[in-house]
């Protein structure tokens, strides 16, 4: 687990070696670290939550003997965790890939990697950890790296604008979660959530530790109130960080889920909380792609369809969080509707980090981003042409892919807990549909324009990144029912059934 | 629980520094200024987590030569230790991002450069 | 670059200010301290040098790549620590017990000794090396760039 | 307009800060399990006088070391930033 952090520290040292030996030493790093995380996925899926807690004398020795309350920081993984910490490394192998021709001539690429991996690392770590304070840390490793990254292009006072605007969120939105951890703190005396969880006493207190908790999430995943970072972050990140940023902002949805349904789950009346929540995706949907339509900037656009798609998971969950105190609801469509919304994180992270690419693929060859002045693409770029269609399509919602699989499952569940919600969800797909559309026309096809009859295919680094990702999102649309069951189940499953996560740690305590 | 009330200044003073940086936040339009209201904040948690780990009459929770009696709690320092480290970092960075604004648009006016909201 | 006091001032102070941090950052499992006070205390003495003369002075002794260098093995020093530990746990105070560092301190208040905390005062080493060298280059390069001087790569 | 949403966003935050730090334990008395242990035990485990030391380097050290990746962070983020570009102006 503390692999990418020794290949953080080490990549300034090694690339004194010459660039080539860092190129090779961080993807064969990596390579290795994917590996062990398969591992570790397949452990978690036959034997059950794993706990390592660090610096006692046995890994499994959560409470020092025959106390009851955990001291020592411990890293907690089950299946929800694994699932978010597969999404981030298949992500960020790709990313990896492609940024290895893309940075190609440019200054500061030590540096760039360092931070890449260190990105990585909060990313994980922020997904694995079982300690809240942990947590924290770990979010501001990710929101630094990642503003760090974003203001990569110093040339262009946009891109420097928009990694100060997300490291400014990601500060006072961490200082938030700081103060809610304070609080919680003040009353239990513990900072590991499966104790928290299992002394929480649902006091005035912890409801306003939830609040402050709940906004500070939020506005590092982009809802809508607080979305305003999310374009001009993601406009200016150069390839191949953008799907990180965004996989990091759906870390944060992770933590937001983790905070409500593992700390706050055995609440009586859930449904308040899950109201606001469906309501925050509902806007998020609805201004997102309203927003979008109107976009020329195309990466400025999708940022504002990741809002709208993120309002598609954050409706999944909170329906089902509304009916987690009602068990034949529950069974009925509440877990379908969270099997919905996590599903559908993990595709939309892969169609997404894939349209992002082929975006920046198109400024890296003709240097802008500008719909209106593109033009005959698809004639030169064929095969960025053809990813870019595969990730339109899927995020569309349209039959043989990824998206419509997750997007079904929302309806379906959706429209039995309420139709007004399900019609707003199918209409947002059309009008997604029809600006991505719109995209395609304007820069695919058409008259060749004059200015860029020699532009070239991007190079090959980048198709490999481009197509691991374009495998997943087919494959996924194909098999959706194996996916399911073998990796999003388990993840709804812990986050329904909070016990198990708990008693790994306190079931010792009565 | 209501004479106690009084005794509880500490972590009022607390969420009155954030509340000052909030305003701040919100309201200042510099860049430099709404560096410091983050700079605040941070005091205000900081303050908040170190106060909530003292125990009346307390020591120093450190063993050499210490005279006898309670100690304060241990964790809420080594949390804020933990946090003005981290708050270092991103003060760094962000004035580091603020040097670029001024390089490009010459003016730390959150209102003039294109897109910036507080 | 200030004048001809202020340069010889802190030309004799910078040698105290270093073995007072130093003395905090070895002191540190013992009394109020460590690493990253015993860091920030050195860095401190680092600016005062930057303003005495001038950060292109400063740029001629302290090189930006042995300052990377030093900060990167800081921390795999403190990273390598915690993973000596690995025969037991990560981050396993395997120190505890053994000639280097381990004696246990009688229960209690105690006078203090400096051959105790197991790993502690090792990573408070490392970690006020990565103190001193990372903060000292942010300084440095910001100083510099706001200068307007060209900064190596 | 924007200073109104913006004032009353401020008060409701305030008045919430305020509301919840006037319910949280009387100052000066905290609850103590979790620390209690820690101070009588810091100095057999840890072989450490000083006892927050023991708490940053021993008990919570992953967020030490998650502190330390902080500063790395930071510092590999301004040196990228403060980078000179000249041999991008050259390949370009």
């Amino acid at each position: 687990m503390a692999l990418p952090l020794v290949a953080a520290f080490a990549i300034p040292l090694i690339s004194r070696a010459g660039p080539r030996v860092r190129n090779t030493f961080s993807l064969v790093i990596f390579s290795l670290i994917a590996f062990l995380v398969a591992i570790l996925a397949v452990d978690i899926h036959t034997v059950g939550i794993h706990v390592y807690t660090f610096g006692a004398t046995l890994p499994e020795l959560a409470l020092p003997g025959g106390y009851t309350v955990p001291v020592r920081i411990m890293f907690e993984v089950d299946g929800m965790s694994i699932f978010m910490g597969l999404i981030i490394t298949t992500v960020t192998l790709a990313a990896l890939i492609y940024s290895l021709h893309f940075l190609k001539g440019q200054t500061g690429q030590a540096r760039f990697y360092s931070l890449m991996m260190l990105l990585y690392a909060g990313m994980m770590g922020l997904a694995f950890t079982g300690d809240m304070f942990n947590m924290f840390v770990f979010l501001e490793i990710a929101s630094i790296a990642g503003a760090g990254l974003a203001a990569y292009r110093t040339n262009m006072a946009d891109a420097v604008e928009g990694g100060f605007k997300y490291i400014v969120i990601s500060a006072v939105s961490a200082l938030l979660v700081l103060f809610a951890i304070g609080i919680l703190y003040a009353q239990y005396n513990v900072l590991s959530i499966a104790a928290l969880a299992h002394y929480m006493q649902y006091t005035t207190l912890d409801m306003m530790a939830l609040g402050l908790l709940a906004g500070a999430f939020t506005m590092k995943l982009a809802g809508v109130p607080l979305h305003m970072w999310a374009p001009d972050t993601y406009t200016v990140a150069p390839a191949g960080t953008t799907p990180m940023i965004l996989a990091a902002s759906y870390t944060c949805m992770y933590a937001l889920y983790r905070v409500t349904f593992t700390m706050y789950g055995g609440l009586i009346n859930t449904t308040a909380i899950g109201w606001v929540v469906i309501i925050v995706g509902v806007l998020s949907m609805f201004v997102g792609v309203m927003m979008a339509v109107h976009q020329t900037d195309i990466k400025r656009m999708m940022a504002y369809h990741a809002i709208s798609q993120g309002g598609y998971m954050l409706l999944g969950v909170g329906v089902g969080l509304a009916v987690l105190a009602d068990p034949v609801a529950l069974a009925n469509y509440g877990r379908d509707a969270i099997n919905g919304g996590i599903f559908h994180i993990i595709n939309h992270v892969f169609y997404k980090a894939l349209l992002f690419m082929t975006a920046e693929a198109i400024f890296f060859r003709i240097g802008t981003r500008d719909t209106n002045k593109m033009g005959g693409l698809a004639r030169n770029m064929k095969w960025t042409a053809a990813f870019y269609i595969i990730g339109a399509l899927a995020i569309s919602g349209i039959p043989p892919l990824n998206g419509f699989a997750s997007k079904l499952l929302i309806y379906e569940s959706v429209l039995k807990f309420n139709p007004v919600l399900s019609v707003i969800a199918m209409f947002v797909s059309l009008v997604t549909l029809a600006s991505f559309a719109k995209v395609f026309y304007s820069a695919f096809t058409g008259p060749e324009m004059p200015a860029y009859k020699e532009v070239r295919e991007v190079p090959k680094s980048m198709i490999i990144g481009m197509g691991i990702l374009a495998a997943c999102v087919i494959f996924f649309g194909i098999f959706p029912g194996l996916i399911v069951d073998t990796i999003v189940a388990p993840a709804t499953e812990a986050l329904i059934n909070q016990t198990p996560y708990i008693n790994a740690v306190m079931g010792a305590v009565p | 629980m209501m004479e106690y009330i009084p005794l509880n200044f500490p972590f009022l003073a607390a969420a009155l520094l954030a509340g000052v940086a909030f305003y701040i936040i919100i309201f200042k339009r510099n860049l430099i200024k709404l560096i410091m209201g983050i700079a605040i904040l941070a005091s205000g948690v900081n303050l908040f987590l170190v106060a909530l780990g003292y125990r009346a009459g307390g020591n120093a929770p450190i063993y050499t030569d210490v005279p006898e009696g309670t100690m304060v709690l241990p964790v809420p320092q080594a949390l804020t230790l933990t946090s003005i480290v981290i708050n270092v970092a991103v003060l760094a960075l962000m004035l580091t991002m603020v040097i670029h604004i001024y390089r490009h648009t010459g003016d730390i006016d959150a209102k003039k450069s294109r897109r910036l909201k507080g | 670059m200030l004048s001809k006091i202020v340069r010889t001032v802190a030309n004799q102070l910078i040698l105290f200010i270093l073995i007072f941090g130093l003395y905090i950052i070895v002191h540190g499992h013992l009394t109020p301290g460590g690493g990253f006070q015993g860091g920030a205390v050195i860095v401190s003495g680092v600016v005062m040098l930057m303003v005495a003369f001038s950060s292109k002075e400063l740029k001629k002794s302290l090189r930006e790549r042995v300052l990377s260098i030093m900060e990167s093995t800081g921390a795999l020093i403190l990273i390598g620590l915690a993973l000596a530990g690995i025969g037991t746990v990560f981050a396993y105070n395997f120190l505890v017990g053994t000639p280097i560092f381990g004696r246990i301190p009688v229960t209690g208040p105690n006078p203090g000794d400096i051959w105790t905390g197991g790993v502690i005062p090792l990573m408070n080493l490392a970690v006020g090396l990565k103190v001193v060298a990372g903060l000292s280059a942010v300084v440095l390069a910001l100083a510099l760039f706001s200068s307007g001087e060209e900064m190596e790569e | 307009m924007r200073k109104v949403v913006g004032l009353i966003l401020l008060l409701v935050v305030v008045a919430f800060l305020v509301w919840g730090v006037l319910l949280i334990h009387p100052f000066g008395y905290p609850p103590s399990d979790m620390d209690d242990y820690i101070i009588e035990n810091a100095q057999k485990e840890t072989a450490s006088n000083n006892v927050v030391t023991s708490v940053v380097f021993d008990y919570r050290l992953l967020d030490t070391l998650g502190e330390a990746t902080i500063l790395f962070t930071a510092v590999m983020g301004v040196l990228l930033l403060l980078r000179t570009l000249k041999r991008r102006e050259e390949s370009s």
